[in-house]
């Protein structure tokens, strides 16, 4: 539970969509039987493209559009009705790659690939982590020159969707620079492994490049100079990421402010008693902080301000979506430890969230040369 | 109103404010220890104001104000932030930010019309007389005694926690006006001349070495019926605007400082700078969290505006977020400071008020959790009135005061003399 | 008993350990998943243990036990902590750790007889029948009615987070025998056969993907007054007697596995070094806070046997230190874990359950300050029991328990089927 | 109020009569007047040295003795009733000099140094913390030889009773290792200031090193050998640091739970309400724990374990301390921060406890290298 700010008219039909959306095509419920996540139902994206999910970063002239003045506050708008309803499907990454192409795509990718993913007729994800866990551009994949093709190779995880998408992005690390890559799967050489993992809501697979040779046609920008664009990137997608926490953090707290009321211990409402009812307070607070923060990154899109409030945001949402999983969690008592309540999916959820694309720590480290104060020496 | 009629009075304000007032680098600390002189210096600053038509620029025309919009007030806040504006120290907030606006929803006519002219004209400075000894978090149980006979009152008791009360010139005081109903029915607000007879007045040293609070002793104090603002025994309606006023949900005196997104935690960076850590990585990341909350709340504050405006929830209420927020981050801050200073804040050169500062941010930091509503009442605010959580039973409410006191063995507190015991 | 006695004892526990169980290297988890073939096996070996005058052993020897002193246990732990001892998986501390001790406490001669033989013997684990959807943290307030008919009893209602009930055989339950006492008076606990006509078990699913904890339902199961343990309507007493047990403040099975104190948190420090961060500070700073908690509360739990044993305070209630000092610092070192892994954390490849481990610790971290009695509960333990701070007014305790369902509005539990509500 | 656990009733005398000393010479009351610490009343350390207070930790063949088998034990049970007494006097540099002298000290040190300390005719402190605040041997004087003499140079913080102390102890740093000195404070060019601070119970200043001329006489131990000494000195400061902070912790804790089970509000006792009940159970339960790490630091003196020990109890009980005191200050609400109230003496006491000989954050970084786990890389 927690308040609403008025805003632009066409950003609430958009959220109000996104959430009945969500809960007549994957709903909560289904999820409550399947230890791995499930996929995207058939349509899904299809129909999610329709609802404009994967068009407002995008240019009206290339196919795209906003419904206000500020486009990531329109996709922020839907990612927190996704993590409400604990939504699957690479969401993050086709936003960000459409962005991508929007800003710094070849013609043909313009042609070929954009619209594809606007309409949510295709899918793209992206591998971007390493196995250890680091988000820096580079980390996990390298590539070198070979002529008029580019090869590359490394290994990355916490792929959403690896088994289904079918580009996936890729920034891509060598001597003279980072260079951003969107690869279709298929290509030879591209191996994707199934995983398990702590978020069952969705599924994360693992992605081998093993001598994986693309051409010109695959880069996005230009060679070595994709730097500035792979920071940009993971800044969308921890905004997007952070929204996500959000509303799976609006909707638990609801449920379990919910039991609070109605729950009765020791003949009386368990959240008349102080230990749960300023538990709840403190955690109400700091979920109205995460409002206020979330709606000033997502604001600050476009202005030079943006990466340091994407940082101070993402590291104080991931913080507080850990701590607001385990505060439910007390308050709900037993039957919050059960699987069939879904509190855990939340908890799940979340905290995957507060790690991906830059966890609380890595986000802060990232705070002092965001300001000019240097790398420590 | 338009938006040129706002930007021509803040041409005519800028160029007033330059040609008039004294400009000042960046923003100076506000005055703790006020003696005469500075106040009298003061006073003519803030009549120097009044002359121009800058005091007092969103009160009723009525009463010596300007009778212009909170928007036209904000500018020339705005404007005026590079110059040396009058420093009443912790009374100007009182006074303007707190006393008077309560006065002007609830006070009569003609109690307005006596004192808030002098306030704009910089004659009249107002401190709070509403907790008690035996009254902190539970302010409804004020013992302050106030007895009518015909027009008359007279008023005996002991107030705590009165910041500025030295150097104030009247008390807006809450007192006990009936003891047979629950104690937030019985309740009155009086408007006190601070040199009335049967007032005394004690500074308090706080754990800072400052003597900002003070106690006030009430003996017998005479007042009348025009001394009532707003009406007799419903004076609780009046200390809860005061109490959103005071926590937040109101207007602001001067616009806030530069925006803490501007600037990496700068009085910590300069901290750990000056102790040879700013490499350390834990130190890095203490200063980023700090940071991070300094960020947050500014948006937060922010947010709860922006609700209140929006008319989403009582914004008394929803001012216990920002209160709350103050109230947990701030000590957290300065046991930040501690951690990044190490042994170096236990120890300085003496009368370097600098290096003392980390220390004294330490035995300050709590007092955001105290004054002005402990963070368990904010809880309790946010956890009943907003996530309508249900409330406690509780043992005071529903039973007229006088029998709460006998429950609880204590005396009622008129005539105690400036040995009282001091309170929560 | 002298020393001599004991080492001379320690000597002959150390040859027959030697010369009839398996060594096992380093302690091997507990089993969590137990199977009738698993069972058996485990059966047999306790079997052997009763055979060789090695079970009960602290136990009185009329109820099949050795009627050694508990020194004697505690030697004969030592020694077999190399040895591939009876794995009961959690009906191994139920059974020999709570269920029993209580029952010596409380049980008539008859009922001892009767059940703790077999309890050595190997062929009888017990089960705890306590808590209920309706009674979590207020165990007292449980439903389960046990209704008399001359020396028959008939039972009914549901119990929860009956830890290994599906593979126990009898069950400690707890039964509500008068409902027009307040609460605590008209409780009862009974011994159930767990393959009596009338109990269902339903294995409940856990946030961590097992299912060791049960609901189990009661349907008008049949029991005689030689099943009754205790008094009748003075189950409490017993109840309180089972959750100090239970809360750490008796006796304990196996002894203790090394001492936290002999290395850095071992598996902090190889988690760190498995995601290439052991020279992080920050990661150093986290494994470094892990290790203080986990030397701090060893030492902790030792003082607090030292004070139970001194007699300074009732055990049950200093257990609460115990109890809460877990409750607070498994989920604080849950977290830790998953900030050393970082996203590392999040994925794992498929069936690897070593990866897994710092996700399953974090979603498990917090059954302990939930399950046996909430953070919460403990700190009301704490701060009543032990610091002699003032209870809360109680609306359920001097009342009726039937009058306390009607005005919450709830009815009472019998004869639910296996379809009832979940629980705090 | 914590429990006592049973312990040798010579040890349980010795406290006692601390206790009684510490009310009769040195009350808490004195202090309330005092902006900047008081020093010890006339006559304090003699009476003190004939209640064996300097004694416990020098052999029995040197004039010292302690009461039970586990010497450290008995000086902190007198450590804990000075800190919960606020006493002053450089009680903890006394006992460190007059131990090391006991296991290193030249013939004439133990002559002419040793009894004057152990029977409180004369006092020692130590200057060991250099402007920064760190703790390691060498870190605030350097010396170097010339000739038969040692210079030592340099500037240290955080000494107390600098300006009435006979002795101070220096651990000063050179190229070829670690020398312990014990020098006079009236030798030529050792400059005492004094300072003010944030603990106004004791009285620290600070000595400046300027060329300071000292001979072999001075030195304890072999010069340039002294690093271990000096680690071991660190590590019973530490202990008896821990146990003052204990002794203050157990007092102020005492004092809030009598106000919160007496002051009333809204009708009722503060101590009822699960928002003040809960906040004392979470400390009570943090000082049991502090008691038991303390006693199991002090039991570990003279065992390969001590190090390490102490760096868990330094580190525990110096956190514990801080939120001890906002805790408390929390409960007491407005009484509490005023000056007239004993709470902020006790908080001032705590936290500096806190950082002296070592911080919670460089004890925990200790750790690593003290169980052999390598400094980083």
């Amino acid at each position: 539970m927690t308040y609403a700010l008025p805003c632009p008219p066409e950003r609430a039909l958009l959220a109000e969509a996104a959430s009945r959306f969500a809960r007549d095509h994957s709903p909560v419920e289904a999820l409550r039987t399947s230890d791995v996540g499930a996929p995207a139902p058939g349509g899904y994206h299809r129909a999610a493209g329709e609802l404009g999910w994967f068009a407002m970063l995008v240019p009206a002239e290339l196919g795209g559009g906003s419904v206000s003045e500020s486009p990531l506050a329109d996709v922020v708008a839907i990612a927190v009705e996704r993590g409400a309803n604990l939504q699957p499907g690479p969401f993050t990454a086709m936003n960000v790659v459409a962005e991508s192409l929007g800003l710094a795509g070849s013609a043909l990718q313009r042609e070929e690939v954009l619209p594809a993913l606007v309409e949510g007729r295709r899918t793209a994800t992206w591998a971007v982590t390493d196995g250890c866990g680091r988000w820096a551009p580079g980390a996990a994949v390298s590539y070198a020159v070979d002529g008029d093709a580019f090869v590359l190779d490394g290994f990355a995880v916490l792929v959403e969707e690896a088994a289904t998408a079918d580009w996936v992005l890729v920034q891509a690390g060598s001597p003279s620079g980072v260079t951003i890559f969107v690869v279709p799967t298929a290509t030879p050489g591209l191996e994707v492994a199934p995983r398990e993992g702590l978020d069952v809501t969705r599924r994360f697979g693992a992605v081998r490049f093993t001598g994986v040779r693309v051409g010109r046609s695959a880069v996005v920008g230009e060679p070595g100079r994709g730097g500035e664009l792979a920071v940009h990137q993971l800044c969308v997608a921890a905004v997007l990421t952070a929204a996500d926490a959000v509303g799976a953090m609006t909707r638990d707290f609801g449920t379990t402010l919910e039991y609070a009321r109605t729950r009765v211990a020791f003949g009386r409402p368990i959240g008349s008693f102080q230990a749960v009812k300023h538990l709840l307070a403190d955690t109400s607070l700091a979920l109205e902080a995460c409002q206020a923060i979330l709606a000033a990154a997502a604001d600050a899109y476009g202005t030079p301000g943006f990466t340091r409030y994407v940082a101070v945001a993402k590291a104080y949402i991931g913080d507080a979506a850990i701590t607001l999983g385990q505060n439910c969690l007390q308050v709900l008592g037993g039957i919050g430890y059960t699987w069939e309540h879904e509190h855990h999916l939340y908890m799940r959820r979340m905290t995957a969230d507060a790690f991906l694309f830059g966890d609380p720590g890595a986000q802060r480290a990232s705070l002092w040369p965001a300001y000019g104060l240097g790398e420590v020496a | 109103m338009s938006d040129a009629d706002l930007d021509a009075y803040r041409a005519r304000a800028r160029s007033w404010l330059e040609a008039n007032l004294e400009p000042v680098g960046s923003p100076r600390p506000r005055a703790t220890d006020v003696d005469p002189g500075f106040l009298a210096e003061e006073r003519r600053r803030q009549r120097e104001l009044c002359s121009a038509g800058y005091a007092g620029i969103a009160w009723p025309s009525t009463y010596g104000g300007q009778g212009l919009s909170s928007r036209h007030e904000r500018v020339f806040n705005e404007e005026a932030e590079g110059f040396r504006t009058p420093d009443f120290g912790v009374l100007g907030q009182t006074t303007f930010g707190i006393c008077v606006p309560t006065m002007l929803a609830h006070g009569s006519p003609e109690l307005l019309a006596r004192h808030v002219p002098h306030v704009v004209a910089g004659n009249s400075l107002w401190v709070q007389l509403f907790s008690e000894p035996d009254a902190g978090s539970d302010l409804a149980g004020v013992r302050t005694r106030a007895t009518r006979s015909g027009d008359r009152w007279t008023v005996s008791g002991s107030k705590i926690w009165s910041s500025g009360a030295y150097f104030a010139d009247h008390g807006l005081c809450l007192a006990r006006t009936s003891w047979d109903v629950p104690k937030h029915r019985g309740l009155t607000w009086f408007a006190v001349p601070m040199d009335a007879p049967g007032v005394t007045i004690r500074r308090l040293r706080q754990i800072t070495g400052a003597s900002e609070f003070c106690q006030v002793f009430l003996d017998g104090v005479e007042l009348t019926d025009a001394d009532v603002v707003g009406e007799v025994d419903a004076g609780w309606s009046v200390a809860r605007t005061m109490l959103a006023t005071e926590r937040g949900g109101g207007s602001r005196g001067a616009a806030d400082a530069a925006h803490p997104a501007d600037a990496l935690a700068p009085d910590l960076v300069a901290l750990a700078d000056g102790v040879g850590r700013r490499d350390d990585p834990q130190v890095r990341d203490l200063v980023a969290r700090a940071h991070v909350a300094d960020v947050v709340m500014a948006e937060l504050r922010s947010r709860v505006i922006a609700l209140s405006r929006a008319g989403v929830a009582d914004p008394g209420s929803l001012a216990a977020y920002v209160k709350l927020a103050h109230g947990t981050v701030t000590p957290e801050r300065a046991r930040i400071g501690l951690q990044i200073a190490g042994a170096a804040a236990l120890s300085w050169p003496e009368g370097s008020a600098a290096e003392a500062a980390t220390a004294h941010a330490f035995l300050a930091g709590r007092s955001q959790s105290i004054a002005g509503g402990t963070n368990e009442m904010m809880r309790n605010v946010i956890g009943e009135r907003l996530l309508g959580l249900p409330r406690e039973h509780s043992v005071d409410t529903d039973v007229p005061f006088a029998e709460v006191i006998r429950r609880t063995g204590a005396t009622p507190a008129p005539g105690q003399g400036p040995s009282g015991e001091c309170a929560r």
